[in-house]
């Protein structure tokens, strides 16, 4: 859709490896490169490696027992694999973990507040930006004093986005950001990457399943499986790339195929890494 | 060498008891082997194991021990000694246990292999309802005595014979058990406060005796007429309340304080020779004087075994004889260096408990010491001795042990 | 509704014979302290038809769907199945009774291998008593060794064999999803409910997801009722579709039906889908 | 390279459902029990029996116990003391009244009584979770403690309330009471552990251990697809039961001899016992034994250590030896979360790849 | 009527155990709360700190016992005494180092781990400490005297027997104890429900892995938090220690503070003063009215039977975080 504006690689990974448990080799070398100012998105199937390359680059493995063993990853040109989560946070990249991960017994309002928990701009400006994220998502501001783990799985991902925006980021890692979400929702989350991205300039890494909203809005995109990157390039030219037709866009040569269709027939074609 | 192990614990709940008796223990056999080369010529050994008050650990340590030659032993531990008291008459050792155990033990028919001379549970309880019998001249009828105790097996002991002597004397019994470990004990003393006992009688050990003592102060009960049990009567259990604690009395079966002129040789030959247990930090407290009269009791039965026997490399079952045919003296004491510390005592064959007889001791505050109050005094043998003829005969009759003939 | 009604059926535009209502809710009403999740919905399901539930979030979907599977109590309202009122019972009780069901957020047990996993779903078929199994030879063995036949049967199907002795908590997502699916269907359901089987997967493995459900539906003539917010799956998949708002119900009817409904569209689809 | 399944086919079920799959392992369990049956019963003496290997087995029997409640189950429980109380005072009552039957038979009955009441200290389970669950069988143990030393009926109206236990043959061979050679405590402690971790096993890879592990991972999810939670945590509290009141059989009748509630079943028991099913390995048949090995030797090691080899005062390694238990603890939950019987299989997986890492 | 008065009196010496049990939950509240971590090393903790504080008052060598041992040397003390305000800040001190050295050794390795093995961790941490206290003091009993006044109330006393007929019995001590654990709990309801800190402290307790995402350094948080939780436990050590000495047993009264925890609810800091309160009352009140039928000494198992039959109704306690079951 859009170029990236602005060619300066704000995050780079550089042939990463992570292996989990000590055993369990994950990520085969993955490189990226993350444009300032751009969103760029992580497409792949089920156990790709897409949840684990976000979590090695925030720094989120070790409490899963995983490890980056090989590779290097960079932010504004300086290694971030030793910095502490949150001060990583600090820095300005924020994660928004798969899964929602609201914080169960604290309010939606409290849960956006803890968003806000690296500032130190004055609580004038952190209210401004809770108005602005209710103003993004309006259903958060009817149930801002219900306990999050009482609300439904659309409204936790609501609350994990806010909560996010709330740290005011200068990069925002998304995981699986439409996951459960209602088809008129997952456009405004973009339609709301995008205003971000426009209006705030945050570069955004997300990673997706829905790969045809991704690469709608992303400029840039990345194909992973089995723990390697097996495509890349410009979001326009993926899009029209017959293999991720197929695979991703589930567009045959005549169009759409239906979901009623394809149960016949067994197909299953791999890049070969 | 001769070997006398010594079960000793220095941490957990009891920790600060332990150490104290087993420094005692230890220096007086220290003493013995700088001194005098040890009993007869023998070096004698006391290696010591931690038992942490834990019956488990107690049988590990023994078993570590009784194949080194171990001749005797003294857990002080009421719940290692009843483990114990089956093993050591298949192993044939000496149990030795001065004023705890299983009181019973007594009875040398039954016991063959077990000693609780010079005085037991049932002994200090009518020592302690005699002392009270003077106070009163000789008549206790409505008076009321309360008895807090630990909730275990040794707080239960002398139950029994109180109730024998309730009945002999006419005064009302009331029991006021404190579970283990016993710092909190509110209600108890309220329901003191509110029966207002003429006297109460302790039966604790460990944090419970302060924890008692503090709220007896708490609620003015006079010290005076507040008794402990001998293991209720140390240094430890009165330092932390401070001048309310003065008063205070407790049983004893040994002396207390340094005018022995022991002390002289153990700051010649242990502590000026830096040989002392724990550096000598205890000397002289109350229960470092009870674990050195029991190295004393042991050495004592040792020396006579040696002479029964003719060897001083004795087995023990040598040692058993010596005990069974002990025989201390106050001159044989005063030789020892500690004159009047302990009652006299003559053991035999059926007599594994000696007389009975203890003292009492009352604690100043200000000078921070215990001060002998009585002489030696006899328990009620009347009412005692049906009592532990009953017990061990029990015991007999359900270990299938035919008691011998003496 | 009678017994007779409820045998009642119709057949579906691609010819397969749909029977009699399976399932009929009344007029429920789902209250959580103050807030009304379900406000008086009533709709049905039948026999061997593939049933969609969709709406917004936060709609009411997976409160109806614990509705249905004995979670939740309805404070009003009545639950028919089979033709009988069933009253309040206890899930394990819904259990027995044939229905078995997936999880929106994955509700595997991750301290087991695949192969656990999916026996647990034949709980219910397996009866040897306590001593029994502690002999194990025998008995236990055997009964074991059967209902293992009918798991293997299932993993076969879903394609699952290479990760059999694999603990579920390294799994990622999308096979998590298909052994839920095992484990559903290895209890034999007569009716099976499906929270959201599709979230979080890319579009090939919502192919194969699809055919999996196609199959089921064919070979095993089970029932489904699913909750899916991918429209492209409801429609191609779905015979006819429920759809809530805020606890209300907007529309229930064939895809096509509730494609065009203009409510359906303001409330749920933003834009009408092709 | 050395280890390994490769070759290893399996053409029936059955024989894939087998306790030890892989060949190499199915050897080496053949070694240790030709080990512990057939040659330590020859040289085994009073010490390495009382104070290793006989509660290294007794403990081994309540930590499967437990485990079976917590590992499997996944109800933390910290009546264990007071469980093993029931066993201990159940063979004691059942071994005066009836002393012409065989002393298993009572042990086995003292474990069923203790199931019996396992299962009415379980009932609160079915409301009260985790934490709250385990602080709640709390009440059992201090209840169970403070019942057997409050009513006389319990120690037969001993004097002190201590409880010894008499001499009973099994086979002509005393195991119980003074005259028990080591051999014979060893053995009989030695059988049950070996049948009872053959019924952990059996009950633990069947239905019955699927429905305790689907409540322990996930108890909602698990009552929706039909466990019915009553029956699984009550059945989990009685088994449980059972084992730990066997153990507290043997661990009053065979090893201690005599026994006084507080002391020997005290709350410490629990937190031994949850020590040695976590550092071994929850939900883990071998765990239970490792971490029972583990817990009983550490500190006999660490004595003859610090005690026998560096000559320290006792008191001092005593406190040192707490630090350095403490601090192992600590250690070994770092390094391997999932207990000894974790770090076993990783390595294994390790010796598998090897030497050729992915 | 003399009963009547009596249980008056019971009940009301039971509410001021009641709080001097809270004093050593409220120290398991804020680590649970912070960490989901149910530390079991809080009794040992109050123990640890009456310790140091003695110590540090008394001018001990610590290790002396140690030195002596290894090097032949007689330390004992240093032959000063320092003034109790500026031992209790010491320690205090003290406490801080623990807490920043515990998260670094014990917490930080463990994130994420299930809660029972962090509830063992702080098992371990306990034989730790518990060993760490002895070698560095002794295991001797000891006296600690900060100041703080003990025995009956004379003036509660004359009034009381003015009014009832009857002189009350309580405990200067508990009077105090009482004044100092109302002002802690303000203190602390006040900050985790109204500061960052203290919602960082709650979000930290329900997801570690959200809490880092958002930026919340764990670390910094639990060391607060144990630092925290450092302080009550020198709170409650010196007013057990004062009561009761100082020595091993200290550490036990985490025993009784747990049923109060339960009761209140693991994660409610006003929870453990009403626990308290109600164990306190329950545990008296029937030990004076029940005891005396069954034996006595009834109190360490009724604690728990209380809170337990109160579970049965409210299975995250009375003022407990609901317990959420959604699928
Ligand atoms: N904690 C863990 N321990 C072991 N293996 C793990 C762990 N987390 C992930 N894995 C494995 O790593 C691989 C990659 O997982 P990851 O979650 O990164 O995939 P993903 O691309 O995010 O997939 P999805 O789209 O399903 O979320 C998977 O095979 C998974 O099994
Ligand atoms: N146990 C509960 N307690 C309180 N409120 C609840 C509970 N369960 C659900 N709710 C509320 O009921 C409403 C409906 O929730 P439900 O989970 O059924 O939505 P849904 O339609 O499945 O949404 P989604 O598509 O986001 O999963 C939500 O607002 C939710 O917050
Ligand atoms: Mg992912
Ligand atoms: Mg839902």
């Amino acid at each position: 859709m859009l170029d990236s504006p602005d060619q300066e690689n704000l995050l780079e990974v550089n042939n990463i490896e992570v292996i989990y448990n000590h055993v369990i080799l994950v990520l085969k070398g993955v490189s990226l490169s993350v444009p300032k100012g751009g969103i760029t998105a992580l497409l792949g199937g089920n156990g790709a490696g897409k949840t684990t390359t976000l979590k090695a680059i925030s720094n989120l493995l070790a409490s899963e027992r995983g490890e980056v063993t090989k590779g290097s990853i960079l932010y504004h040109g300086k290694p971030i694999s030793d910095a502490n989560p949150a001060a990583l946070v600090k820095t300005g990249v924020i994660q928004v973990m798969e899964g929602r991960h609201c914080f169960e017994h604290l309010t939606v309002e409290e849960n956006l507040l803890t968003g806000a928990y690296t500032r130190s701009d004055g609580s004038a400006a952190i209210k401004r930006d809770l108005e602005m994220v209710y103003d993004y998502f309006p259903r958060l501001r009817e149930r801002r004093k219900s306990q999050a783990g009482y609300t439904s799985g659309g409204e936790q991902q609501m609350v994990a986005m806010g909560r996010a925006l709330m740290s005011r980021p200068e990069t925002i890692l998304l995981d699986e950001p439409s996951m459960g979400l209602a088809p008129q929702l997952v456009e405004q989350i973009f339609e709301i990457v995008k205003a971000v991205n426009e209006g705030e300039g945050v570069t955004f890494l997300l990673a997706e399943q829905n790969t045809n909203v991704a690469l709608r809005y992303a400029h840039y995109g990345y194909i992973l499986e089995n723990g390697r990157v097996v495509m890349d390039g410009p979001a326009a030219s993926l899009r029209e790339n017959p293999d991720v037709k197929e695979f991703y866009l589930g567009m045959s040569d005549e169009g759409r195929k239906s979901f009623r269709d394809v149960r016949s027939y067994r197909r299953r074609k791999r890049w070969l890494a | 060498d001769l070997v006398v192990p010594n079960l000793s614990y220095r941490t957990g709940a009891y920790g600060a008891n332990g150490t104290q008796y087993a420094d005692g223990f230890n220096d007086y056999f220290a003493l013995l082997n700088e001194r005098d080369g040890g009993i007869g010529g023998e070096i004698i050994q006391v290696p010591e194991c931690e038992t942490a008050y834990n019956t488990e650990k107690g049988i590990e340590c023994y078993e570590e021990t009784k194949d080194t030659g171990a001749l005797v032993y003294n857990p002080l531990s009421t719940g290692i000694t009843y483990q114990l008291i089956p093993k050591v008459s298949v192993d044939k050792k000496v149990l030795y246990t001065p004023g705890y155990g299983r009181t019973s033990a007594k009875n040398g028919k039954v016991f063959e292999w077990v000693f609780n001379a010079p005085a037991n549970y049932w002994d200090g309880a009518s020592v302690a309802i005699k002392y009270l019998l003077d106070e009163n001249g000789g008549d206790l009828s409505g008076k009321k005595i309360a008895l807090v105790y630990h909730n275990s097996a040794y707080g239960k002991e002398p139950i029994r014979t109180l109730e024998g002597l309730a009945e002999k004397h006419g005064y009302e019994l009331s029991l006021v058990p404190v579970d283990a470990p016993g710092q909190e004990q509110k209600s108890q003393w309220l329901q003191i406060r509110r029966d207002k006992p003429d006297y109460v009688i302790m039966y604790g050990w460990g944090v419970m005796n302060q924890a008692a003592i503090q709220e007896a102060s708490n609620i003015r009960f006079p010290m005076e007429n507040f008794i402990g049990i001998w293991w209720s009567g140390s240094e430890v259990d009165v330092l932390p309340v401070g001048d309310k604690a003065n008063g205070y009395k407790a049983l004893t079966f040994n002396g207390v304080g340094m005018d022995y002129p022991i002390y002289d040789d153990i700051k010649t030959y242990l502590l000026d020779a830096d040989k002392a247990s724990q550096g000598g930090e205890h000397v002289g407290s109350a229960l470092y004087s009870r674990g050195m009269y029991a190295a004393v009791v042991i050495s004592e039965a040792i020396r006579t075994a040696q002479e029964l026997s003719g060897v001083s490399a004795i087995t023990a079952e040598q040692l058993r004889d010596g005990f069974e045919n002990l025989e201390i003296t106050p001159e044989r004491l005063s030789e020892i260096g500690l004159p009047d510390f302990g009652p006299e005592i003559k053991m035999s064959c059926d007599n594994h408990g000696g007389s009975g007889m203890a003292r009492l001791q009352q604690w100043d505050a200000t000078a921070k010491q215990w001060n002998l109050i009585t002489e030696f005094t006899e328990p009620d043998q009347d009412i005692l001795a049906p009592l532990v003829e009953e017990d061990s005969a029990a015991y007999a009759k359900e270990s299938g042990i035919t008691p011998r003939d003496c | 509704m009678t017994q007779e009604q409820a045998q009642e059926g119709f057949t579906t535009a691609d010819g397969r014979k749909i029977g009699g209502v399976l399932m009929d809710m009344r007029d429920i009403t789902l209250r959580f302290g103050g807030v009304e999740a379900i406000k008086k919905i009533s709709f049905d399901i039948r026999q061997g038809e593939i049933r969609a539930i969709i709406g917004p979030n936060g709609a009411g979907k997976s409160s109806m769907l614990n509705v249905i599977s004995g979670f939740y109590n309805p404070q009003e309202g009545e639950v028919w199945f089979k033709g009988y009122r069933r009253g309040p019972m206890k899930p394990y009780e819904v259990a027995r009774l044939g229905i078995a069901r997936t999880f929106q957020n994955i509700a595997l047990f991750d301290g087991m291998t695949v192969l656990d996993n999916i026996m647990t779903g034949r709980l219910n078929k397996m009866s040897s008593g306590i001593v029994k199994q502690a002999i194990w030879w025998g008995a236990a063995e055997r009964e074991e060794n059967e209902n293992r036949e009918q798991v293997e049967k299932i993993i076969d199907f879903l394609e699952i064999q290479n990760i059999r002795k694999t603990p579920v908590g390294r799994l990622p997502y999308g096979l998590k999803k298909r052994v839920e699916l095992a484990r559903a269907l290895a209890a034999e359901p007569q009716l099976l409910l499906l929270d959201e089987p599709m979230a979080g997967m890319n579009v090939e493995e919502k192919e194969d997801m699809s055919r999996f459900i196609l199959d089921v539906n064919d070979e095993f003539g089970t029932t489904i009722a699913l909750i899916e917010h991918d429209m492209g799956v409801v429609m191609d998949i779905s015979d006819r579709v429920v759809v809530m708002d805020y606890g209300r119900k907007i529309g229930d009817g064939t895809p096509h039906e509730v494609r065009n409904n203009k409510e359906v569209i303001d409330a749920y689809l933003g834009v009408a889908h092709d | 390279m050395f280890y390994r399944e490769a070759g290893d086919f399996k053409t029936s079920y059955r024989s894939d459902g087998q306790t030890f799959p892989i060949k190499l392992d199915r050897w080496g369990y053949y070694a240790v029990l030709v080990v512990a049956f057939g040659i330590i019963p020859f040289i085994i003496n009073d010490y390495w029996a009382s104070a290793v290997l006989v509660p290294f087995l007794i403990y081994a029997i309540a930590a499967l116990g437990l485990n079976i409640l917590t590992g499997y189950a996944g109800q933390v429980s910290l009546g264990t003391g007071g469980f093993m109380a029931v066993g201990a005072y159940a063979v004691y009552k059942l071994m005066t009244a009836f002393p012409d039957v065989s002393i298993v038979i009572h042990i086995v009955l003292a474990g069923g009584v203790t199931a019996i009441v396992g299962m009415l200290f379980g009932l609160p389970s079915l409301r009260i979770k985790g934490f709250y669950l385990a602080v709640a069988t709390l009440a059992a143990q201090f209840f169970l403690v403070w019942l057997f030393n409050k009513v006389p009926w319990f120690y037969n109206y001993s004097a002190s309330g201590q409880i010894n236990s008499p001499e009973r043959t099994v086979l002509g061979w005393a195991v119980t009471g003074p005259a028990t050679s080591a051999p014979a405590k060893y053995l009989i402690c030695l059988c049950f552990a070996f049948v009872l971790a053959w019924v952990a096993r059996n009950l633990t890879r069947g239905m019955l251990g699927r429905k305790w592990m689907a409540i322990r991972d996930m108890d909602i999810a698990a009552e929706i697809i039909g466990v019915n939670p009553l029956t699984a945590k009550l059945s989990a509290f009685a088994i449980s039961s059972f084992f730990i009141g066997i153990a507290g059989a043997l661990l009053f009748s065979v090893y201690l001899g005599a026994a006084e509630v507080g002391e020997a079943f005290g709350i410490n028991k629990s937190f031994l016992v949850l020590f040695m099913i976590i550092i071994g390995g929850l939900g883990s048949i071998f765990g239970s034994f490792a971490g029972a090995a583990f817990m009983v030797l550490l500190p006999v090691m660490l004595k003859n250590l610090l005690v026998g080899s560096l000559g320290w005062p006792t008191d001092l390694s005593a406190h040192f030896e707490l630090m350095i238990v403490g601090a192992l603890i600590v250690f070994f939950l770092i390094v391997e979360p999932h207990g000894l019987a974790r770090l076993w299989a990783l390595t294994k997986e390790k010796l598998r790849l090897w030497p050729f890492p992915h | 009527m003399d009963q009547l008065i009596y249980a008056i009196e019971v009940v009301l010496n039971g509410l001021m155990t009641g709080v001097m049990y809270a004093l050593v939950a409220l120290g398991f509240v804020l680590i649970f709360k912070a960490s989901g971590v149910f530390n079991y090393a809080q009794g040992v903790l109050a123990l640890f700190a009456a310790m140091t504080l003695v110590g540090i008052q008394q001018g001990q060598v610590p290790f002396a016992h140690m030195i002596n041992a290894t090097f032949g040397t007689h330390l004992e003390t240093f032959g000063w005494s320092v003034p109790s305000f500026l031992a209790i800040l010491l320690t205090a001190v003290v406490m801080v180092l623990l807490a920043f050295l515990i998260e670094k050794l014990v917490l930080q390795h463990l994130v994420g781990q299930e809660p029972i093995i962090l509830f063992m961790a702080t098992i371990g941490l306990a034989y730790f400490l518990e060993g760490l206290g002895d070698v560095m003091w002794g295991a001797d009993i000891k006296r600690l005297d900060v100041g703080l006044p003990q025995g009956i109330s004379d003036s509660i006393e004359i009034a009381t027997d003015k009014w009832f007929g009857y002189g009350f019995f309580i405990d200067r001590l508990d009077i105090w104890a009482t004044a100092i654990a109302a002002l802690l709990v303000a203190a602390l309801v006040a900050f985790a429900q109204y500061t960052k800190q203290g919602r960082a402290m709650r979000a930290v307790a329900d997801d570690h892995q959200a809490a880092l995402s958002v930026g919340i350094s764990l670390r910094f948080i639990w060391v607060m938090v144990w630092s925290i939780a450092g302080f009550v436990a020198l709170v409650a050590g010196i007013m057990w220690g004062t009561k009761s000495g100082v020595q091993f047993s200290l550490s036990l009264i985490a025993l009784k503070a747990l049923p109060v925890l339960m009761l209140g609810g693991f994660t409610s800091i006003p929870g453990a003063i009403v626990g308290g309160l109600i164990i306190g009352v329950g545990e008296k009140l029937f030990e004076f009215l029940i005891g005396p039928m069954i034996g006595g000494a009834t109190e360490n198992w009724f604690a728990y039977v209380l809170a337990l039959i109160f579970l049965v109704f409210r299975p995250q306690g009375l003022f407990g975080e609901r317990i959420i079951e959604r699928v």
